[in-house]
């Protein structure tokens, strides 16, 4: 289909403003009488605040006030797992306990420091399986493990099952959760090879390049409070609950995101946000609370990292006939993340395992708070699968990209414990297309190909997740002006997607996006509940909720044109801003026209009456305020069918220094399917920066807390590893299928998180090539680990393992 | 300290002294309360963590005379102050001593080689994560050692020469500066001496808390480099995870003389694999009067290892260190 | 082992650092020694963006916290704060540096350009500025100025750089939206244009 | 001047021991030696009441055996270099010390060991051993000493004392550093690690103080003879007498 906006590069607004600094994020606004606020955390891994003397602090010149936890909690902390605003339960170093107000940063500093804290120091544990373990400690108060619905709870295993399982076996304990289709038993005996071992990976930070400062002050009763997340609207009823206010006397103020990830998706994983306001309410001046970068690690939250065992049976064409899967997951010390239920349920998907069981238990330790970040779980267990389809393939004598055809999912297909279709598959045609992109006909003769000290190395990697939330609104606005007001609250992250998906609203009105301004950046500027940017999910859902709008919106238009010039509105047609008689094009009006008529009219067409059922709280909230001030189009988006995928597969070449340990791409190609291109460059972008991500977690990101007391060790950029320009490829190939998946108006799906797993998995894929089919079963694989398998030097103690253990 | 995290530069008073007499004065009157600064690129992070707390900053980055490349009669002669970047694009550093320009130009970030100078470079502090982080060890003036125990994240700790303490050299320059049998001048308001590169440095078994020899009140003004090993073939590679920012997991400098394809003489030097750069004179021994070549690399390189104490973590230093040493014999 | 700690005692040496510059006076008043002279004033001014600036400056602020608290100029951004991510890279006498890591009074003699300098007078964007909305080199935005001010500097002691050269010049500054492909084609394109 | 002992964070930030204050290095060696500076001048000012000095001359008794004098000697240094490379990075030497102090100090526990065994077994242990008519003996100038005098006795054990406290946390210590016998394991909890930095610094202060005054009055002229006797053996029979009540100590005679 041809579209007018939809697949063509634009300018986004709030580029330029990017480009000049101009555009505001939390950290830079500044109000009249501002306070600066600094945070005293939990110096414990675990441990309980006995008494906190504040005295020799609040007589100090230039402080104004200190806000704790009782404070924010009066009727006392809520007993579940989950990020508090502040606490005096810590679970994990370095969690908020206070904050304290000053004149300046320096002296709130010098408060902070002037504050006696006496704290009950209590267990802490660092790797899951040392508190499954029978006796081993717990990460929290009321157990090691936190079941919805049901509370703490201790899980315990023997210390024969857990040194069974650390020795590489299949745990023999029940699983928390567990799920299964297929004749598991079957599938393997059918199988002609089959490859078993226990793995891991690492959990690592987020580290978004803005820290999550936010300023708050009060004005008339109302909350203002400047922050950053991934969602304008839908973390504003949740986070005015934090706030203690109602939802009509918040306002969030959003303009510019500095990175998310998955972890400022939802109040809950930034509450933090809550200090400011609280303690501006307290004290009654504006605060500004400015978060350093170790205290954004500390309460930002980190993939899951996740200890497993895997068996997986090979047919003799290559097909996957089964895989068996038990996972030990990190909960870290606040709960959070389903990183090994998404990581097999993403196999599934990929390879179209023919039968499949997946078993789960999760572990709390005191380490970072853990959560959803890019691709959770897909994307660390493609690193370690995409190496053994490769030894599968040589096994069983198949070409490479073959065994991954073979196993690729097409329309039509299915995945997961219960079966879900696709809403359109197109995999096969991904890799074609990436193979010749890349040219793997003519390079993958240079497979293990030496020169001197180098080894070539090739890898494909395919990448997966499924993102398709319904539920949401749609709200946009015909000004009697003519222009277009797109309403949209989904949270400017960098992806662009807030102005692309509000394109789709343009096109169905045939608009010139000149003509078209998109609302958003703050609350009180009325926004209807939008996905948060995350899981991928605000291209298909974000579309259709404007899609939805505009259809709404020009039914209003046609019925207004057919009851001012005749007609029925099934004979009106749209072009040029203008509504006009299909028989007759002379009979029509402009937009602005049929605006200003619209607001003659009031009613449904200005959202005074007649609107959506089931529409959103904030949704209904806004359009009560915005009543009358347009022509409105406004829509509520019904449940979609089966599950829209976002499949990627990448290629890459690297030549591996076996000397150094260090390694080079040489070349690296990513293709995604993810139906209908909206904004090219911006998913350009994301394949890009995915690439990134994927090379971050296959070689260098870590996470890394010092077994004896707890220590958060990777807490900044330079230990954490995040990838420079220099450990990434000068140039990435990118490309797309571009075929429309049918559940979507405009046929498009999300993409930003399995551009990360494919490029991981082909790079994982690419070493292990290098290395002649070594099979390491981590991720990441680091510079030491690749030196000492060449010189065949075996560490003394397991090697670092970014609080996992690795098998 | 370890509990909250500090993130602004506490009170502490400046003194830009712009010449020499001056700086000197000021770095002897204040002892122990000053702190000598160059570009800052170390300096900043201790003061902002209120890990370090000197009562105040003498920066000497504006003092011209301590700063500039010059030709002088045997060699030429490196101001403390010069930025790393203006080394590393130096046509006369680059033209006789290249293995000092390959090496600062392998520091940190363009950013950091912009600002960090050459003193700077030498005199940083070990970057031994608990010691960064404020804790009281050895290194500190406490009395133990959290990095070598068996459960401690010591992957980019010391395989040489551990004394208690078991950080490493982070330079970069250190090792081509040994290599190059660079002298220190070091200047106090009493005098002026010379120390040869490789005595400038200092091991925690003599001195555990400072990782050079000078003394309160001294500070490194110039560095000089013979023109005994100008235009030597040299070699310099560093090992690191990441590409910018990131200090090295092994590097090697190496300066050797060549005639008709023998070796007449040499000098190789690792970084971080000790708390000093670590000379190999063994490797240099073996290798004097031999023909330059492969066989010879991988005959000697197992000497360059000879004696090393590999932490729970960091036994890869061992096969690391004994390839960049090969691949410097090899040229 | 004693489980409940108290911080009491250690946190009074803490308190003595924070105020250390107060207690060295005292130190050298008791020792009845002459503070040393050369302390830097605090009231300076500074040339940035092109203009004089007179502004009040503690000893130790660093230049970031000049340019965004003293002066309002919030487009240079703190990633860190540890010269760590290139957020707050500014030029000082053309060259790049990280402003969070760079005192105030170490640059009062130079000329400081951050991201809010580079736009002509009418307007138009830097070339720099324009290829990065051309190429939508940025993505979250947060490091872009930093980017920008690197490009800037490498553009001017570099006009032609190849793609590799572009790199290396650009390779202080982190991207965790991963963007450093399309900075590189900005900074390509804007060789080009420029 | 400060306190005795001093304090560190341990990783949590709680207040642990970290040592002895070493400013007592200053303290004690002034004490010492305004003490012994006094003690000199005193004697000095008491010189003419002195009784005449015992001749060295004529027979010779055996006060003490090659083995013990060879005992005596190898403490002695073996102390002494403790000290020395003890005191060297707190005086701000830069020297290696380490190693030559782990080795000094093993030597010392092994001739202490030596020692003690011996003089269980082979030795007369009671003529060192201290009762309470010992301590009339200054007081009383009719009463005159068996082999060893009390002042002798007291610094005997006062000596044993340190140097017994030494060697155990010595020896403790030496567990926490890396050494050819062993890797460390860094496992002893940081507040009895900094206990026992403070009784090896606080026995050194007291081994210093009474190294230095067993030193001081080896070389006072009147005691010079025994110093003498802890080189070749012997006294004489006069010094004997003059010093010794015989029916308490009867030597045989010297070789």
């Amino acid at each position: 289909m041809a579209y007018r906006l939809i697949g063509k590069d634009f300018v986004p607004p709030d580029v330029p403003g990017k480009v000049t600094g101009r555009i505001k994020y939390a950290e830079d606004y500044a109000r009249d009488g501002m306070v600066y606020a600094r945070l005293l955390t939990s110096p414990v891994p675990h441990g309980r605040v006995v008494a906190i003397d504040a005295s020799e602090a609040l007589a100090m010149d230039g402080v104004y006030g200190i806000l704790t936890a009782d404070d924010v909690y009066p009727d006392g902390e809520p007993q579940s797992t989950g990020l508090k605003v502040l606490t005096n339960e810590p679970t994990l170093m370095g969690e908020p306990i206070l904050a304290v107000a000053a004149r300046d940063e320096i002296t709130a500093e010098n408060a902070i420091a002037a504050i006696s804290l006496t704290i009950e120091r209590l267990p802490f544990v660092l790797d899951p399986l040392d508190s499954l373990q029978e006796g081993g400690d717990n990460a929290y108060n009321g157990g090691n493990t936190f079941i919805f619905r049901q509370g703490f709870a201790e899980e315990k295993w023997t210390a024969d099952q857990v040194a069974s399982f650390r020795s590489g076996n299949e745990p023999t304990a029940e699983a928390q959760q567990s799920w299964e289709y297929g004749d598991l038993e079957a599938g393997f005996a059918a199988s002609d090879f089959v490859h078993e071992t226990t793995f891991s990976t690492a959990g690592y930070p987020h580290m978004s390049m803005e820290p999550r400062s936010a300023m708050a002050y009060w004005e008339n009763g109302k909350c203002y409070l400047h922050g950053t997340s991934q969602s304008l609207s839908a973390i504003a009823e949740p986070m005015a609950a934090i706030v203690g206010v109602p939802l009509e006397d918040f306002v969030f103020i959003n303009e510019a995101t500095g990175g998310g990830f998955g972890q400022r998706a939802r109040a809950g994983s930034i509450p933090s946000m809550a200090i400011p306001a609280k303690l501006s309410q307290k004290i009654n001046r504006p605060v500004m609370m400015r978060v350093s970068r170790e205290e954004e690690f500390t309460i930002g939250g980190a993939r899951q990292g996740l200890q497993g065992w895997v068996k997986v049976g090979f047919k003799r064409d290559g097909s996957m006939a089964a895989m068996d899967m038990y996972c030990v997951s990190d909960n870290g010390g606040k709960g959070g993340g389903g990183d090994a239920n998404s990581a097999a349920a993403g196999v599934s998907a990929l390879y179209q395992t023919e039968a499949m069981r997946f078993r789960n238990t999760s572990i709390g330790t005191n380490t970072g708070h853990r959560g959803a970040q890019r691709g959770p779980g897909e994307n660390q267990i493609m690193a370690i699968m995409a190496p053994i389809m490769d030894k599968a393939a040589e096994e069983l004598g198949l070409d490479r990209l073959e065994i991954r055809k073979l196993n690729a999912a097409q329309n039509g297909d299915v995945s997961g414990p219960r079966s879900t279709p696709f809403t359109s598959a197109y995999m096969p045609e991904a890799l074609e297309q990436a193979a010749t992109q890349f040219d793997w006909e003519g390079k993958k003769g240079r497979s293990r190909q030496k020169n001197g000290a180098k080894v070539r190395g090739l890898g494909i990697g395919q990448g997966y997740h499924n993102a398709g939330r319904s539920g949401m609104d749609g709200l946009i606005r015909l000004m009697p002006s003519g222009r277009l007001q797109i309403h949209n609250g989904v949270g400017n992250l960098g992806t662009y997607s807030y102005a692309s998906t509000s394109r789709a609203a343009a096109e169905v009105l045939m608009m010139e996006w000149e003509n078209c301004d998109v609302v958003t950046g703050r609350t009180d500027r009325h926004l209807p509940i939008t996905s948060p940017q995350d899981g991928s999910n605000s291209i298909f859902t974000n579309t259709r909720t404007c899609f939805g709008a505009a259809q709404d919106l020009l039914a209003k238009m046609k019925e207004i044109a057919a009851m001012d010039l005749g007609g029925d509105p099934a004979d009106y047609e749209i072009d040029g801003s203008r509504i006009y008689q299909v028989a007759d094009n002379t009979a029509g009006m402009t937009y602005a026209e049929v605006a200003q008529r619209g607001m003659e009219l009031g009613g449904k067409f200005t959202g005074e009456a007649e609107l959506p059922e089931e529409l959103n709280a904030l949704t209904a909230l806004s359009v009560s305020r915005l009543a009358g001030t347009g022509l409105m189009g406004i829509f509520h988006d019904p449940r979609h069918n089966d599950n829209p995928p976002g499949f990627t597969v990448t290629f890459t070449e690297i030549e591996l220094d076996k000397e150094t340990g260090k390694f080079e791409i040489l070349d690296m190609v990513t293709v995604a399917e993810c139906g209908t291109v909206v904004h090219p460059q911006g998913l350009a972008n994301q394949l890009r920066g995915g690439a990134v991500w994927g090379i971050g977690l296959s070689v260098l990101e870590r996470h890394l807390y010092d077994p004896q007391n707890g220590l958060p060790a990777s807490s900044g950029y330079w230990q954490s590893k995040i990838p420079t320009y220099l450990d990434t490829p000068a140039q990435i190939g990118t490309g797309w299928v571009d075929l429309p998946d049918p559940e979507n108006p405009v046929g498009a799906r999300g993409i930003g998180e399995p551009s990360m797993g494919a490029v991981s998995a082909a790079l994982n894929a690419a070493i292990s090539d290098a290395l002649g089919g070594h099979l390491f079963d981590t991720a990441p694989v680091t510079t030491d680990m690749i030196i000492n398998h060449i010189a065949g030097v075996s560490e003394e103690a397991t090697p670092l393992a970014q609080n996992n253990f690795r098998g | 300290m370890p509990a909250t995290s500090h993130d602004v530069m506490p009170d502490i008073e400046l003194y830009q002294p712009t010449d020499e007499e001056n700086a000197l004065e000021l770095a002897s009157t204040l002892g122990d309360d000053g702190w000598i600064v160059g570009g800052g690129q170390d300096t900043y992070g201790w003061l902002k963590d209120r890990n370090k707390s000197p009562a105040a900053m003498i920066e000497i980055a504006q003092i011209d005379a301590w700063k500039g490349v010059k030709e002088t009669a045997d060699g030429i002669e490196i101001g403390a102050v010069t930025t790393l970047t203006d080394i590393a694009n130096h046509p006369l550093v680059q033209s006789k001593f290249n293995l000092l320009a390959t090496a600062a130009g392998k520091v940190a970030s363009p950013q950091i080689r912009n600002v960090g100078t050459l003193g700077g470079n030498l005199n940083q502090d070990a970057r031994c994560w608990y010691y960064r982080r404020g804790l009281d060890c050895y290194r500190a003036g406490g009395n133990i050692c959290y990095a070598d125990s068996p459960e401690g994240l010591n992957r980019e700790h010391a395989i040489f020469g551990a004394s208690r303490c078991v950080a490493v050299s982070p330079s970069d320059t250190a090792p081509a500066l040994v290599a190059l049998d660079a002298t220190m001048v070091v200047a106090s308001a009493s005098g002026e001496r010379l120390i040869p590169a490789q005595d400038f440095f200092v091991g925690p078994n003599r001195d555990i808390v400072n990782m050079t020899v000078l003394n309160e009140g001294e500070i490194l003004t110039a560095v000089r480099l013979p023109n005994e090993w100008a235009n030597a073939e040299f070699y310099f590679e560093k090992v690191a995870d990441r590409n910018v920012w990131d200090f090295a997991l092994v590097s090697v400098a190496a300066a050797i003389k060549v005639s008709a394809g023998a070796i007449t003489d040499a000098r190789i030097v690792c970084g971080a694999v000790e708390c000093t750069p670590r000379r190999l004179e063994a490797v240099e021994n073996a290798i004097r009067g031999q023909q330059r070549s492969e066989q010879l690399a991988d005959q000697v390189a197992a000497m360059a290892t000879d004696g090393a104490r590999p932490l729970n973590y960091n036994h890869f230093k061992v096969p690391l260190m004994e390839n960049l040493v090969k691949r410097a014999i090899r040229g | 082992m004693n489980p409940k700690l108290t911080r009491r005692r250690f946190i009074k040496g803490v308190i003595a650092s924070g105020a250390v510059a107060t207690s060295t006076t005292i130190w050298y008043a008791a020792n009845g020694q002459a503070r040393p002279a050369g302390a830097v004033e605090r009231m300076i001014r500074i040339n940035i963006n092109g203009q004089m600036r007179s502004v009040d400056v503690a000893p130790q602020e660093t230049l970031a916290s000049t340019l965004r608290y003293k002066l309002g100029l919030t487009g240079t951004k703190l990633g860190c704060n540890r010269g760590e991510c290139g957020a707050c890279t500014v030029l000082v006498d053309d060259i790049p540096s990280y402003a969070c890591s760079v005192l105030t009074h170490s640059v009062k003699n130079k000329r400081v350009e951050s991201v809010e300098g580079l736009e002509a007078a009418n307007g138009d964007l830097h070339p720099v500025q324009q290829a990065f909305v051309d190429e939508l080199s940025p993505q979250c935005g947060y490091c872009t100025p930093g980017q920008v001010m690197s490009a800037v500097g490498l553009l001017r002691s570099n006009p032609n750089p190849n793609r590799e050269e572009a790199r290396q010049g650009m390779a202080g500054n982190i991207c965790r939206c991963g963007s450093y492909d399309s900075y590189l084609n900005g900074v390509m394109r804007a060789a080009q244009i420029g | 001047m400060g306190e005795i002992v001093r304090y560190k964070r341990d990783v949590w930030g709680e207040e642990v021991i970290l040592g002895v204050s070493w400013d007592l290095l200053w303290v004690v060696a002034v004490a010492v030696l305004v003490l012994l500076a006094a003690h000199a001048i005193i004697m000095a000012a008491l010189a003419n009441k002195k009784m005449e000095k015992a001749s060295s001359e004529g027979r010779r008794v055996l006060r003490h055996e090659t083995i013990d004098r060879l005992f005596h000697w190898v403490m002695a240094a073996s102390i002494l270099v403790l000290i020395a490379t003890g005191t060297a990075p707190i005086l701000g030497l830069r020297i290696a010390w380490l190693n030559i102090h782990w080795i000094a100090g093993l030597l010392l526990t092994f001739v202490v060991v030596f020692h003690i065994i011996r003089s269980l077994f082979w030795q007369d242990f009671k003529s060192m051993i201290l009762g309470p008519k010992d301590f009339g003996e200054p007081f009383d100038s009719s009463k005159k000493p068996g082999k060893y005098t009390f002042e002798q006795k007291g610094m005997h054990w006062a000596v044993t004392v340190v140097v017994l406290a030494v060697i155990v946390t010595g020896v403790l210590l030496f567990l926490q550093i890396d050494t050819p016998f062993w890797d460390r394991t860094n496992s002893m909890p940081e507040d009895q690690l900094g206990l026992m930095f403070l009784l090896h610094g606080l026995s050194t202060l007291a081994l210093i103080a009474l190294a230095a005054t067993h030193i001081y009055f080896a070389l006072r002229p009147e005691k010079l003879f025994y110093t003498r006797s802890m080189v070749s053996g012997w006294i004489s029979e006069d010094e004997m007498t003059a010093n010794h009540d015989t029916s308490l100590w009867s030597p045989k005679e010297a070789d």
